[in-house]
């Protein structure tokens, strides 16, 4: 591990030249293409010697930067060619200035977000025929099936055809996909403690799912717990767990 | 805080729960003692007494729950008859596919998913004992959490519940 | 009917379909012509923001809807256990922005614009449901056209896409 240097990250190359411009203190039209450039290739410089992938665009914008540059050596065209091609530095601030509008208005966005996404709706009141008796004699297990896949499908249809409202959404976590997932982590490691498994980034029903699963897990034969002390970490061992136990 | 505020925020979660809120879930919630929860709940029924018109506060044992008025029910149902209505056992048997997959739930998951309030349907399940309450989640709502019973197995002839046919997986359309 | 019921029922009905309700539906089930519901959604939603504490009425395109009040956002997570919804990313908000702005809009014009790829963050708020495709542009690879949905309207506290400020000219940086 070598030494770490923090580096601003960019969106891209032009939020990197606004942000360069912002710190030379001066206006978008103002820039020095000749000072912008060596700043920007020092940037791309710094990023390489800490290993980080240069998105493609930044090498576009650097050779972009650079053309700009040697069209300002050379001797000015004559005046047919000059009526042909927009000066490529004035492109590049039309660019900016573009760009920078919508940087604006996503920082704008930003605040209405984190008030507004703090308004809650109440779901809908499910209209039934109250006087009807239910019948499941003719439903089997592949009815079920389908019905879950149906809502899940109507689910994902209704979000693409009229989205309106956004409930409260608790996280769902099933206990057969943690089994599952558990399972696959045992099956590949063995051994595992259970602060490996949860840790206080996940919530709170996250780590309820996965106790219970590790639970099952035991009433099932697969595992083998270990805590050596109270509220010490808890050590989970395979036993007699394979994978094709969980098809 | 200040009890406008209280009030506001108690408001605010009787309205999202639909369903009776417990005293002391708004205790807990706000940081109250129960006793103050209590007051205040009293001020928000007779505010709504006096003021509202469409809706009322009411008490049902430990809880309180926001409701419609009875005055306004023909208007209700011209509303949601206009709305397609579902048939009992579709409702049942989602909301039952919903338990049986991701057990165990609370009915605000179920909801989620079907995008309804599923109060019925549970209740329904509930009686024909396909579905049971599992235990309780440790949130200050303290919800129920809801599983398929044994008959529920024998019903479908399940040997157990991994026994259920696995879901193929969702196309984006 | 006298207003003062109108409006009670109209609340009603608000509270039960706990979805934006268009203007129109209001109309019908009251028998009232669309201007006069209109008019009465108008007086709920002064009544709401003078005298109601937790809830509020907001307009959304030709419909309205009861949510509560955002300063309590933080309380109804803690009832419900729910996690706060997550800020976006200033990849997505750049996006974001350049689709609510320039609707329908390709992926090819937000790139040239943002000068760089955009598929991430289209993706994301394809998946948070914040934009969708509404068409496909008739050039060659027929490419899709996106714009905003009625959910971003709502996350950002607008009635319309009109309500969104213009855009600042750009001079001092």
């Amino acid at each position: 591990m070598g030494y770490q240097v923090k580096l601003e990250v960019f969106e891209g190359p032009l939020d990197l030249l606004l942000h360069l411009i912002s710190k030379a203190k001066i206006n978008i039209e103002d820039i020095s293409i000749s000072e912008i450039t060596a700043q920007y290739m020092d940037y791309l410089n710094q990023m390489q010697a800490l290993d980080i992938d240069i998105a493609s665009e930044f090498m576009v914008m650097a050779a972009t930067l650079l053309h700009i540059k040697s069209c300002k050596l050379l001797p000015k065209p004559a005046q047919q060619s000059e009526e042909q091609e927009p000066d490529p530095q004035q492109q590049l601030i039309q660019r900016l200035k573009e760009y920078k509008k919508y940087k604006d208005a996503g920082e704008w966005l930003h605040e209405r977000y984190m008030v507004y996404s703090n308004m809650y709706s109440k779901l809908p009141e499910e209209v039934v025929d109250t006087g009807e008796d239910i019948k499941f004699s003719n439903v089997t297990k592949q009815d079920i099936a389908q019905a879950m896949m149906d809502l899940l499908k109507r689910k994902n249809a209704s979000q693409q055809a009229q989205p309106v409202v956004r409930n409260i959404k608790p996280e769902t976590i099933s206990l057969q996909d943690r089994i599952r997932q558990l399972t696959a982590v045992l099956v590949r490691r063995g051994k595992v403690l259970f602060s490996q498994l949860v840790s206080n980034k996940f919530s709170r029903l996250y780590i309820i799912v996965t106790f219970l699963a590790l639970l099952e897990m035991i009433n099932r034969g697969w595992i083998k717990v270990q805590q050596s002390r109270p509220f010490s970490d808890i050590l989970i061992q395979r036993k007699g767990l394979r994978w094709k136990n969980n098809r | 805080m200040e009890e406008q505020q209280m009030m506001a925020a108690a408001e605010a979660i009787l309205f999202i729960a639909g369903d009776p809120v417990p005293v002391r879930s708004i205790a807990e919630v706000l940081d109250i003692d129960v006793d103050t929860a209590e007051r205040l709940m009293e001020k928000i029924a007779e505010a709504y007494t006096s003021q509202h018109w469409g809706l009322q506060l009411i008490r049902i044992n430990d809880a309180y729950q926001l409701v419609t008025r009875p005055e306004y029910g023909e208007y209700i149902r011209r509303f949601t008859g206009a709305a397609k209505e579902q048939s009992l056992s579709r409702a049942c048997l989602e909301t039952l596919a919903i338990i049986a997959y991701n057990q165990p739930v609370t009915k605000a998951d179920i909801e989620q998913l079907r995008g309804v309030k599923c109060d019925h349907a549970i209740a329904v399940l509930l009686e024909k004992n396909l579905i049971r309450e599992v235990g309780r989640l440790d949130a200050p709502g303290k919800p129920k959490l809801y599983g398929t019973t044994e008959l529920f197995l024998k019903s479908f002839g399940l040997s157990s519940i991994d026994d259920l046919p696995p879901l193929k997986p969702q196309q984006a359309t």
